[in-house]
Parts: C-alpha cells; structure tokens; sequence
C-alpha cells in the first residue's frame, strides 16, 4: 500500500523510541524502514545508557551485600576484580538485547538501513551508508522517500567546552567502558546518571567527588528520600559540592586538575584520576536536517509534538528524548506505540497520567506522580502515608531497613496523586503506585488490596492504611 | 476531574467524549466503560475529534 | 465504658491476626486485653514462621547470588560459616520485630497477659499463667470477663504419628534453630514452608530429598510457574519423590531410616541426617474451650465464620489460621482489621476479593486470583499475556532472565482475573497485580500504565501489552 513511496513508515533512530514504533508500525501492516548510524539496535538506552549501567550497577550491589555478610555469619573473602572479564559480562548483556531486536525485527519484515539520515523534503530522507562499530561514512548515499516518518534521534551527552580532551574525562559512554579502577573520580552534575555511575566505579574502589550547581543532589525527587539515599552513601563520597561550579580544567601528568567556585568550592584545584561529565543530555533535533521537512525545532533542539506525537507537519511524528523532558525510556516506548498507531490512523493518544522516575542506586529512589515539593509549590492540600522500613519484616530480614513509602493522597478526594519509594528495589514497585494513580485508587482501594506478607511491596499497601488511620504494624496515630 | 482508569479515558478520547460530562457511576464517581455506553446512546451519534 | 466486663475486647493469641486485632480495637477506644501463652508477641509468623525464615532465606539468597559471581568478573573465596552467628543473626532479626510490638503494644495501653487462655463461659476466659521461653505453667489462674472476644490462637505444625522422637527429626521450629549443617536431608511435603527450609539448608550444604503424596510441588500455582522454579532448583536434590507416602521412619546411629510408598518410593529406606516434617499445619480450635463459650469449631479444629468475622456466638469473633485457608500471615492482618472495626459496631466485612499467595525460594513463586488450573477447572474462557523474561532487559542485566511474568484476562470483558510470577523479587511485585484485580483493571489499564525501564516490575504491564497485542519487546503475535 505504499504505492509511490519506497515505504509506509520510516523511523529515524533505533534506540527505544525507534525500535518500539518501527516494530508497532510494522506489526499493524505497514512497510517499514528503520534508519540507524550504529551497528547494532537499541539506541541509548541499551548500548550505552539503561541496561549496561544496569548489569554493572547489579554487580556493585551484589559486591556491597557480601561486604556486610559477615556480621550475619558469612565471611567471604575480599573479593577479586577481573575488569576483561566484567566488561565482558556487560557486552554480552548488551549483546543478548540487541540481538533479540535484530532477530526481531526479521521476524516483522522490518527492513534495517545503516547510515546517517537526514531530510532533504518532507517525504523523503537521505541516508549516509556508515561502516565499522562508529559511524564511519562509506560515502554511499541514498534516498529513501515515505509516507509517513517518526523521529526518533534521541539525545547526546552535553559536554563542558572548557573540559581537556583527555581519556581520562568521560561522559557516561566512556564510563562504561571501564577502562580502569580509579582511585579519586569526580562527577560532574548530581543527577541519576552520574550517581549510578559513581556507585559503580566507588564499589570497585573509588573516592568520589560531585560537584551540582543547584543545592541538593538527584533533583526531582522529594528531598525525605534523596536524604535516605544520601546517608546511605555518604561514606562513598570525599565531598559532595553544592551550588558549586567547575570553572576550568587542565590535564596533568598526575591527573586532571579541576577548579571549583561556588559556595562549596574547595580553594584549591583538586586532583582527580577520572571525570565523569554528566551535566544533561541534549536533543539531536538540529542534526536531521528537520527545517528541509519543514519540521519545527526549538532552540534547544526539541521538536514539538501535539497528544498524537504529530509535528507541525501531519504525517511526520516525533518520539523520544528528542521531543522532551523526562528522558527516559519507558516515556519513549509508549509514545511510539501512539506514534506509529496514529499514523496508521488510529485515534490513539499519550494521555498517560505519570511517568515514573528511578534511580537504580543503592538504595534505589524512585518516584511518581505528584511530589511534595510539587504540592507545596502548588498549594495542593494532600494527606501523605509514610511507612519507614524499620516497621517492615522483610526489610529487617534482609538487613536493609533504611528505606521508606510513601503515598500522597488529595486532602479532599483521597485519591492518589504521587508516591515515593527509597529503598532495595524501589523501582520494582513503583509500578504499582502509577497504576493506582492512573486507575483514580484512593487509600481505601490500596489500603484494601491484600499485599503478601513478608514482602517489601507491601509496605505500600500498609502506608494506604496508614493514610487512612487503621495501620497496625506502626505506632498509633497521634490524636 | 473526572476519575476514570487509562482505558476508559482513551476510549472517551477516541469517541470524542469530554468525561467532565459523563456521569460516573462506579465507586467513588468513577467513569466505567458502561457509564461512556450510556453516555453515547443517550447523545446520539460519537462526534470526530479534532488533533 | 467496659462497665460489667473487664475488658471491651479480649483478643486470644498474640500472632499477626491477634495482635492487629488488638492493636485495631485499641485505636478504636476499647480497652483491650491480650492473651500470649508465650513470652514474645508475634506468634507463629513472627517467632517461627515468615520472618526467621525469610532471615535465612535472604543469606542463602546472596550466598547463591555469589557462587555464580566469577563467570562475571568478581571472585570471592569460599563463605565461611558461622552457624552461631547466623542464629544470632536471625535472633537479633525477630527480637527487633517483637521488641517493636510490645512497645506498641504499650503505647496503644493494650495489656498484655501472659499464660494459656480457656473458655469458661461466652464471656469468660481462664488463663494459666505461663513463664520462661516455652509455655510452662505457674499454676496461677486467673479468670477475665471480655465484652467482645477475638479467637486468634493460630495453628500448630502437623506430626506423623510414626515418626520417632528424635533430635535429627523436626518441624519447621526446629528447622529454624539450625542445630547444625546436616549432609542429606529430607521435606515430607512438597509445600512452600519445606521448600523454603530445604533452599536454606541445601544452601549451607545439604542434599536434598523431598517426598510428596500428590503429584507436583508446591499445590496451589500454575505447573508452569512451579516447573521454572524446578528446573532451577533440580540441582538441590538428588531425590523428588512425587505420589509416594512415608510409611515409617527408624532413629539408627548413623541417621534416620525412612520407608517410603508409591509410584517414586526407592526400594529400599533411604538415611538422612534430618527429616523436616512439612506436612500440613492444623488450627488449634479444639484447645481453647470454644465449647463452653457455645462457639461452633469444625471436625477438623477450624472455627466458622461470617464475612464480618463473626462465629455463631455474635460477640466473639475469630481470624486468622483457625478460621481457615490459606493460612496466611496477610489474610489474618485484614481479617484482623475487620473483625475489630465489626466489634466495634462498623460495617467492615472482609471482602477483598483476592488474597496473594507467595514461596520465598529462589527464584520466588508467586501467584494472585484466578490460576490457569482453576480457569480451565471451572471453564473460564481467559485470555493470557504471558511475558518471558528472557526478553526484559533488567532481568538480563541481573543474569536471573528464567522467569516470567503472566497474566489472565477475562477473555469478554478483558478484566484481569489472576496472574503469575516467578523469578527474583516476584513476591515484591504481585501486589501490583492484587490491586489491578481489586480495583477491576483491564489489558488497556495495565499496559498504558507507564512502568519503569528497566525494572522487573515493568513485566507486569508488558504481559499486558502482550494479552492486547501491542507489546514490541517480544516477537509479533502469530497471525
Ligand atoms: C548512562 C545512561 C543511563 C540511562 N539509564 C536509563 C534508565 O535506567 N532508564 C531510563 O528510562 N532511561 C535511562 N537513560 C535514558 C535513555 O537511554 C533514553 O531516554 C532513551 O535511550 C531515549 O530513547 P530514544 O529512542 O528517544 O533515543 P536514543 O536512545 O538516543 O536513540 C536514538 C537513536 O537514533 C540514532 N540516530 C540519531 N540521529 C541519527 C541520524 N541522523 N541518522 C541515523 N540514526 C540516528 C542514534 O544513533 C540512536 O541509536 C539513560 C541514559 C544514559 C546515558
Ligand atoms: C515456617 C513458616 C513460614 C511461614 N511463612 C509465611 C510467610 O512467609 N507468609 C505468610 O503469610 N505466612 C507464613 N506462614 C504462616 C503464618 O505464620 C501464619 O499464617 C500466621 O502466623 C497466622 O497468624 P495467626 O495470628 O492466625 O496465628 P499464629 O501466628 O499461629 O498465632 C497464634 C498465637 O496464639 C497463641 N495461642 C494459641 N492458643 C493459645 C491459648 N490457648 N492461649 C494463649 N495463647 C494461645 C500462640 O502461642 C500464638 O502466638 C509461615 C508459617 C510457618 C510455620
């Protein structure tokens, strides 16, 4: 049915977003071409970004455990670090993932093009033939016309132009590839990204150092659980910088030399062995040749899309980091179900109340829906539910009883609004907190909900019941 | 604002239906797919929604 | 207001049901008395049953996680264990949970009387006070007049009768004080509670045999969630001995002789350095008096009740393991809750419509509602999302992708009616799918509700996605 074009749909970048709505799209029967520059599927997220931060940061928890084992009776001996064999472990995670993807996308006739893609007019692109595990160009160039496009580019880390170009600054990409163990490393932003990281080179025996411009660490999330994840791993750290700024950087033979102002900027340069830059990521909105489709980009190169994740232009969609904050996988799955649906004409719509937040540290923090910050600034009247683990038998059991839930309810409705998790496996659960609040649950619904017990995920059901005054694994409420 | 769970609001998205005018019957006024039923037979036919 | 009574509300057995029970009735205003026949609060769950289980279970969870470390680049020399420090461990584990009742116990002024309770009259009990760790009697007795009773007094381990006394054959009791690290061991029953046992021991270097009357382990979940945890776990045993019967057991010097019955029964008896009877727990109705009271108790020792909790004498209630399956620790925390509130003159009734079902081996087993045994049993037409776990990224990057999570909807109406999982955490994250059943969700309500990636919970609405054909981190759908 694609009749003068050379297919139905063409997805411009394979990462979550460009996979999910390449492989949608072919599965609701159009012919689909799917553009991308690297060799292998997966974007980001599975190369470089959410599962090898993941199978690493699994194996730091795992080394943290056993650290406190032999007060529970079990002495193991110091562990030995082989980093060959552990980047192996993470390429082959890495490499599972993508070859599903690559197998699965046969499986749906989805046709792969490798290049650089770039429009040339609103209904056809033009892709630079690239080569080898970069993006070498071959200098083969062809053009592939549509009927309909989503972009799906995603995003690029921001780099500090002052910063040396020097192996021994990194941005996540180069974290990855742990090319060392070493001994003082500096982060550069206190954003998730860069504490997962940080949590990972600290584990195989780092001293870190952050530095964040605004005054606390993980922003976004309630400050009552950041404190929780901060105590947790304060001993990780030499020196946390707030409201600070690196203002210049020089490489040395001894390592890199950084200079700090701000209100706890140390007076002299400090020395570090790696630098992680993790101050944000920017979209690729300017690098597609977008203005000759007649795209609309914004300064910041995002591209603006309605509820269908349409562009200015009717048959062209945008998914993905490239169109907004937060940028996060699972937000660029489900906009490129509505994506490729709406364009097969579909009246679907991204009408999806909450999108949640973790950070996979230890403890995991993670968040959805409304916060109290948010609340407070907003004049929200809310009820809240907190039920600090040291209440929690499963958590006593497995000696990490740190952590807390909490629920956020309307004052009037009592209906959920929000809800925050800290604690082991935060992120496995919070799922259950964005579907109460998609599903309009109040604190009797929750409350209700038989959760099993010993478990870590009841403690949701039981700050509900707290919310709602009939909790009894916590002391009375004060009257 | 009107409770309904993700499903029912895309249907009232995808039938035109504004759920501030729906009356919700199940619990607590939530909107049920019974309760967009009503609404639709009792204002004829789904009007096109504008993107 | 307890005017000719001594207390408003007598609550017999301290256990998860009673001590809710009291604890509720306390914040309601009623002046409420406890009766323990042993020294800590608690009960079965507390002092012998989920949570020094779940102590152990979580170190032999970690010492599994680390036996398959080096394939990932991290070695540790072999654990040594501590047995004193372990049972200390898990000592210290349940005296911070019931130090943490009676202290709340205290700030709720619920008294706590110590000693063995029995009927007189419907509003009479007698208690022989008991003292020191187990349940001896002081000879004192003292009678105490109740408005309101609550039978909470649990359920007792089941002992075959031909099974000598002997130190090397225990309970689960038994099994937890971890006496020592036995070489072969043996579970009558193939439940979740020896299962559970058996994971922990076989851990700490135990082979393991199992003997079971019926023809699977773990009755209650779907064979297709048992047979991933089977086939993980084949390497614990050396004998799973399915429809066979123990016919008699003989205390020798070098271990218990065992003679097994039926279809897998060894021919000859088989010798084992501890047999763990897991056969069934029976409810203690019989042992309290009930009689005199004028309260029904069934042949079998269970006390009936009404949906608000209520046995036939209209001012004595009864939760928990003596009213029924399942017996759960969770199901008598809400039945607790409103048998209290009805005393109390509320409407509650006890109407959720699902209770959790959890093994905490490893992987877990976990299941909620409608399985796909009943459904085919009882002709329910559903339709499945059944989502492998080889496909999510976090179970990858955690090298634990054994599992899956699925789902069952109904296959009109698309509401879900029950779901599975196994793999690690399950346990953690069944509530979700309580509460998606609780609240009447349907494939659309789970699979737009935007799950975290990558988590293990995000498998939840994936196995939506699946059930309403839209997942794209799966192969298409067969046409
Ligand atoms: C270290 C790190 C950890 C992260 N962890 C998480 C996490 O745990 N959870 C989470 O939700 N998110 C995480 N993120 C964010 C997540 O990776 C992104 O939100 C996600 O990848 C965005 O998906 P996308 O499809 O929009 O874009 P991307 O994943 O950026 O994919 C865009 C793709 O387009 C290709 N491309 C771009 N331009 C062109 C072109 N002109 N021609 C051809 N191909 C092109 C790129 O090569 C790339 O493959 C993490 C990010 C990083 C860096
Ligand atoms: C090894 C094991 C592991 C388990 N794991 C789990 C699990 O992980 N999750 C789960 O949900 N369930 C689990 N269970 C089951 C759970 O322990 C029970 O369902 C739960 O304890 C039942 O609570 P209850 O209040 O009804 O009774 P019980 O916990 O049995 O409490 C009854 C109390 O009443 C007291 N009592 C009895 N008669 C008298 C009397 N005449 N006078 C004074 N006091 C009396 C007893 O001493 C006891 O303290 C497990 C059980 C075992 C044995």
């Amino acid at each position: 049915p694609s009749g003068q074009y050379d297919c139905d749909m063409l997805v411009l970048g394979a990462g979550p977003g460009g996979y999910s709505a390449a492989f949608r799209a072919a599965d609701l029967g159009m012919k689909t071409i799917l553009v991308e520059r690297y060799a292998s599927l997966g974007g980001v997220c599975l190369n470089v970004g959410c599962i090898p931060s993941k199978a690493l940061l699994h194996v730091a928890a795992v080394m943290d455990e056993v650290s406190h084992m032999d007060t529970l009776g079990i002495t193991f001996g110091k562990p030995q670090v082989d980093l060959d064999k552990l980047r192996a472990h993470k390429t082959k995670v890495v490499g599972k993932l993508t070859g599903g993807l690559a197998a699965m996308a046969k499986m749906r006739k989805v046709t792969i093009v490798r290049g650089y893609g770039s429009f040339v007019d609103p209904h056809t692109i033009e892709v630079e033939e690239t080569t080898g595990t970069g993006q070498d160009k071959t200098g083969t160039k062809k053009k592939i016309s549509f009927r309909n496009c989503i972009i799906a580019a995603g995003s690029q880390a921001v780099r500090l132009p002052f910063m040396p170009d020097d192996p021994r600054v990194v941005d996540s990409t180069g974290a990855l590839e742990l090319r060392g163990q070493p001994k003082k490393m500096l982060i550069l932003g206190g954003g998730i990204i860069g504490l997962e990281m940080g949590t990972v080179y600290s584990t195989l025996g780092a001293r870190l150092d952050v530095v964040e411009m605004l005054d606390g660490l993980m922003q976004g999330a309630d400050r009552d659980l950041v404190r929780v994840w901060q105590k947790m791993n304060t001993p990780r750290f030499d020196n946390i910088m707030l409201k600070t700024k690196t203002v210049g950087a020089e490489a040395t033979k001894d390592g890199i030399l950084v200079k700090f102002e701000g209100e706890q900027a140390p007076k002299e340069p400090q020395l570090y062995d790696l630098v992680l830059q993790a101050v944000g990521r920017s979209p690729n909105g300017k690098k597609i040749g977008a203005e000759k489709a007649g795209v609309t980009v914004s300064d910041r190169g995002f591209i603006p899309v309605d509820i269908q994740m349409r562009t200015n232009v009717p048959h062209i969609f945008a998914i993905g980091d490239i169109v907004g904050q937060p940028m996060l996988a699972h937000k660029a799955v489900h906009e490129a179900h509505v994506a490729a649906e709406a364009a097969m004409g579909e009246k679907s719509a991204f009408n999806a109340r909450v999108i949640p937040s973790v950070a996979y540290t230890d403890p995991e923090v993670a968040w959805v829906g409304l916060t109290e910050d948010q609340a407070k600034a907003q004049g929200i009247a809310i009820k809240k539910g907190h039920f600090p683990w040291t209440a929690s038998g499963r958590a006593i059991a497995n000696t990490r009883d740190e952590g807390f839930t909490k629920l956020l309810f309307d004052a009037e409705t009592h209906r959920i609004l929000g809800g925050g998790i800290v604690g082991t496996h935060a992120g496995d659960m919070i799922g259950e907190v964005a579907l109460a609040i998609e599903m309009g649950a109040d604190e009797i619904d929750i409350g209700k909900t038989i959760h099993p017990h010993p478990t870590l995920g009841e403690s949701i059901g039981m700050a509900a019941e707290i919310a709602h005054g009939t909790c009894t694994d916590v002391p009375p409420a004060r009257k | 604002k009107p409770i309904a769970s993700p499903a029912v609001r895309n249907r009232a998205w995808e039938l035109g239906i504004e759920l501030q005018f729906v009356h919700g019957s199940g619990p607590a006024g939530r909107i049920t797919h019974e309760d967009l039923d009503v609404y639709l037979a009792s204002r004829g036919q789904p009007g096109a929604v504008g993107a």
